[in-house]
């Protein structure tokens, strides 16, 4: 995969969150086989809003609302998916992975390869993770690490309205199951987004910002908080790079090698726990890959080994957030 | 309906009820007001379960709770001061501030803990209740689940288990129609899910949640039934929350009228006609109960908002004894 | 019983149980003497069941099948010749070698495969008739479940979701009475499975899962209730393994007269008498049919052992589409 | 936590899985609060024969056997935990965490910590992990890194029988949520077990070889893997130093990276898929913490990006084994 550096050349303003609305209306329109379930997702159109107006606008035939009962939901989307749907279906927050992983890892994830192939799954699975909303350890984890150590699924985690929208209709066109991981403080930020259909590739990359000095890899949230240290870095004369991976299953690892070798020095950053999070396989890739490349040892950022702590005091010091990653990345660059 | 209840055991519930609403008027206000950072979930309208069941236990019964669950824990004894302290996220919480509304727990009072998972309790009463068999401690365990809950495979695979090994288990339904935004005939396809016991082969009730005495005294058989040895039974108690899925937040999809025809059916009025055509209790010294909780809540908010954040060290302790 | 099936359907009906019969005594001996590598969970003995339900299906209805899968397998019309193949993960087998016993699945026939997690099959099997709702196929989605299963929340989420939506689903459960080494009394305390239809809103029968007949009546009017969009069903059929857990292993835990009073109720010779009765097969025919079979088997047998192993770069190929 | 090289003094040979049997057997002779619960385990004595003769000693109100509903079982442990007793339940195989992944991740591991401390969960979990039995995509698997993310969980997997036996005595005294993942390869393999009871502690790697040139970090079965490598390409002259680290959450980084100080070169080796598997996490702290003591990029060997397949043929290509770990140690040493 080659990098993808985002320009987008319109002027009109949407949110995240609106951005992943618009393209589930585009692609329900012009695909019939599409149909949406989920706990609250039709009448309600999501706790989250991420499915406004489809109910309106497509029928109860397209969308529907279904018991608090995540396994026959998930099973849902995969036997439908057997018999040439394309379900898209919500299991809110990414924390109630949990009650139906079966489903996810033994299920969704292995039938087409247990099969010999003979199957396609084509189906999207909408979870909303982070931390930061007061919402505590069971409804404020970043669980991605997961998802994208089982051979079978794909794994999305946009970071701005624009790759929302392009990545969830790739992935609603994926022959493949995907997770479509939004970030609950993404939900609201606002980018341009053409009004017209678009993808994003999955396991493309994309340089969020150019620099020399360091390369900062970041996922979701964490790409905000990466490009407001940059700014900051910018006026203490550190360039910085930065890298957000978009997909991280598959991962291109090859936009984030060639950036490291061009800066030599790299931190990873993501709000998952760092311990087993994703930031280890990046970091462990690019040892391997660029060691020769690297003037200083790659460095990682990611949440203290502990859930979630609802106090907001604690919230606020749980959650990475730019200051640590100024601090770690001015360690870096002098190290 | 007759009842085995004095009338200091009928005021304690009476004054029990009334902290709940009082309780949940203030944190809904708080909550409002963005004084409480995370969610939560009122539990005005369905005090007289939490309060009917509760009545037959004792400390060294146990209750697992559910994302709804302010009524349980003041009904079990908790300290409405701690509670307050927990939701603001202070270090004199119940919790340390760790856990928040969702996660309120009391272990020396029985109090397993309120749950963000739908449907997370139900396998930790179990093992509670196998415990109490075990230990030969008497102890019955209690679960408590809303009507949308019992669509979660866990809350199924809990019964069963319960009814196998007759534990001294209770679950009790706490059917208030809707689960979030989605009504329960749009969750399941029988309306009296007390009729679920049938699959267990243990027996099944279903009771008015608003009459706390008709709770009361099918929790009673249901509580002696398990202390005795005779296994677990189903309750369910048709109820209904005064206010929105989370807070009193805007929005509610649910009709007009209906929501009028269940505030017709308070059960703190329900509670109150009946302690006042017994002679136990005035309109004025209802008046009272109700201002002296008024105060203790005000305390209780006094006390919370008083007291410290949780120091940042204490972001990794209590992950590991 | 009278049954509106011709002798040819009859006929028919015989010859693919005595198929899975006599596949799954080969493949029994071909797992005792290490020819397949993993674990083989012999369908013998239940034949019955799959052929009296599988009679009512076409291609375009699905099946979602468990562990004990072969006789699902070749009911919906699969190919013993693939299926054996499979067994020795050969590349001409179903999954091409990638699958095994517990993973074979031929979606062309409508057969969502085996599944090796319990409880598994259930969701999905949801999923296939939700499609034939959707795509207003006509088609109908037939989950076969053990009786340990149902104790799994997964079995229990989906009977709710297919009942709540008239999905166009029947859930067999297929009782012989023990799950691994542990007897049905011991995993839940009902004894008649059917009446967990009761916690859907739906019909429940029990059938004698011996007698295809029987399974084939009680089954055509589940499936013409799907059907024709009167939704599920939960039909229990009484049976029983003749082999151990696995395989034919040594250390079958279940008393001697159980096991003995269920081979004399042979669903081969229960079917085999009827037939007799109604002069549609002598004692003769029924051998040669059974030899026919047999030859067809070892057919299977020289095709699978002669076919080739998957490439070594087939390992990381149909993950993905 | 300092270097346990494992010294034993015992003429006494028994298996992996006796040896786990006799910690159990041991552990609830001399404490009450001990049952044990889970399918099939009382009088069948488990399908992998853990708890033998269990029933017979201790009879049946200590050990039960359960329908099939991991998240009754699940739940059982951690309810009765929190009232003091010492559950131990077998999930069976590793790959069936998925099924009771909500109580396991958000129940278990969170409530101490929700609830400020106030809870003490003294359980264990057994788990049966690793492919090579031609089970298959849902029966092979090696899950441990989807356990390690999780904060509030412990996890163990032992190579060898003392460890074994050592570490599950370990566990079943903790008064924390222990997993102990058996392998179905160890399970068989014999070695010197001292009769009394013993601990190994948790967090504690064991070098089980010391060598000069290269060290070679592995879990479970690949330890034995590493070994026989290890024998191999000593006589082409090249010293390799084996580290189990025995326990992965917590993990003993400072014996590993006492390790890479001494030999300036790593290779990481578990059967896990190598992408989000703990050689990730393991490689990115020894590339963070010793990178100025490497001479080479640290290496990872883990499995390839695919279920578990069925075929004898394709399993067994799967299956990380001594000859890529000669191969990539040649490569690790000669780069
Ligand atoms: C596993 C899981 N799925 C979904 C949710 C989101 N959720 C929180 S409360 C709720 C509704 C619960 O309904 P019910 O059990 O009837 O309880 P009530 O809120 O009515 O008291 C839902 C769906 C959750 N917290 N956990
Ligand atoms: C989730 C899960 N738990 C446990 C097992 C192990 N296991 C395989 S078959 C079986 C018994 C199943 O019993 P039943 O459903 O009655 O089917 P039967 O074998 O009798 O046909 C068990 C416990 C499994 N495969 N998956
Ligand atoms: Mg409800
Ligand atoms: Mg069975």
């Amino acid at each position: 995969m080659t990098t993808v550096t985002t320009e987008v050349t319109t002027d009109r303003e949407i949110s995240y969150r609106e951005a992943i609305n618009e393209a589930i209306h585009q692609e329900m329109t012009s695909d019939d086989s599409v149909f949406v379930a989920g706990i609250d997702l039709a009448k309600q159109g999501d706790v989250f809003g991420i499915t406004q107006g489809v109910l309106t606008k497509f029928g109860p035939k397209r969308i529907m609302d279904t018991p608090i009962s995540e396994n026959a939901i998930t099973g849902l989307a995969i036997g439908a998916a057997t018999q040439g749907l394309r379900p898209v279906i919500s299991l809110m927050f990414i924390d109630f992975i949990g009650v139906c992983f079966d489903q996810i890892i033994n299920q969704m994830a292995k039938m087409k390869y247990m099969f010999g192939g003979k199957a396609r799954l084509p189906l999207t699975v909408l979870v909303n993770a982070g931390a930061g909303t007061g919402m505590a350890a069971q409804h404020s984890q970043s669980l991605e690490a997961l998802l994208c150590h089982i051979p079978g699924l794909k794994v999305v985690m946009p970071s701005t309205a624009y790759d929302a929208k392009g990545l969830m209709v790739t992935s609603m066109r994926e022959d493949n199951p995907v997770f479509m991981i939004m970030h609950k403080r993404c939900s609201r930020l606002r980018g341009p987004v053409p009004e017209e259909s678009y993808t994003v590739p999955l396991g493309s990359a994309a340089v969020v910002r150019e620099g020399t000095d360091a390369t900062i890899v970041a996922t979701a949230y964490m790409v905000h908080e990466a490009l407001a240290a940059a700014e900051t870095l910018a006026g203490e004369g550190i360039s910085v790079e930065v890298v957000d991976p978009r997909s991280l299953q598959p991962l291109d690892t090859e936009t984030v090698l060639e950036s490291v070798r061009k800066t030599h020095r790299v931190l990873t950053v993501h709000e998952a726990v760092e311990f087993g999070g994703i930031g280890g396989e990046i970091n462990a890739q690019i040892a391997e890959h660029a060691f020769d490349h690297l003037d200083a040892p790659p460095m990682r950022i990611g949440a203290p080994f502990s859930p979630v702590p609802y106090s907001p005091v604690l919230e606020k010091e749980w959650v990475v957030n730019s200051d640590q990653i100024i601090e770690q990345t001015r360690r870096l660059v002098s190290g | 309906m007759t009842t085995d209840l004095d009338s200091e055991q009928l005021l304690y519930m009476f004054r029990t009820m009334v902290t709940i609403r009082e309780f949940e008027e203030a944190a809904g206000r708080m909550a409002e007001q963005a004084r409480i950072p995370g969610a939560v979930h009122l539990y005005a309208g369905e005090e007289a379960v939490a309060v009917g069941v509760c009545s037959h236990l004792e400390a060294t019964d146990t209750i697992a709770s559910t994302h709804r669950g302010h009524g349980h824990c003041i009904a079990k004894g908790g300290d409405v001061k701690l509670m307050l302290a927990e939701l603001l996220g202070k270090s004199s919480g119940y919790c340390r501030g760790k856990g928040g509304s969702m996660h309120i727990a009391d272990l020396d009072l029985g109090i397993l803990g309120a749950n963000g998972i739908v449907g997370g309790g139900p396998p930790i009463a179990v093992g509670a209740a196998f415990a109490a068999q075990y230990q030969g401690t008497g102890g019955v365990s209690v679960c408590f689940s809303g009507d949308g809950s019992t669509n979660e495979g866990t809350w199924h695979e809990s019964l069963n288990f319960a009814a196998l090994f007759d534990l001294p288990a209770v679950f009790v339904i706490e059917n208030n129609h809707w689960g979030e935004f989605t009504p329960q005939e749009k969750q399941g396809s029988i309306t009296q899910l007390s009729d679920r016991a049938a699959a267990y082969g243990i027996p099944g009730f279903t009771v008015d949640g608003q009459d706390v005495l008709a709770v009361h005294q099918a929790a009673g058989e249901a509580v002696a039934r398990a202390r005795t040895g005779n296994g677990p039974t189903l309750l369910e108690c048709d109820t209904y929350r005064f206010y929105n899925h989370t807070g009193r937040s805007e929005g509610d999809p649910r009709p007009e009228e209906e929501r009028a025809a269940w505030r017709e059916r308070d059960p703190l009025t329900i509670l109150c006609g009946v302690l006042e055509e017994r002679a136990i209790l005035s309109g004025e010294s209802a008046d009272r109960i109700t201002e002296e909780v008024q105060r203790e809540i005000e305390e209780a908010i006094t006390f919370a908002e008083e007291a410290p954040y949780p120091e940042l060290s204490e972001l990794l302790t209590d992950i590991y004894s």
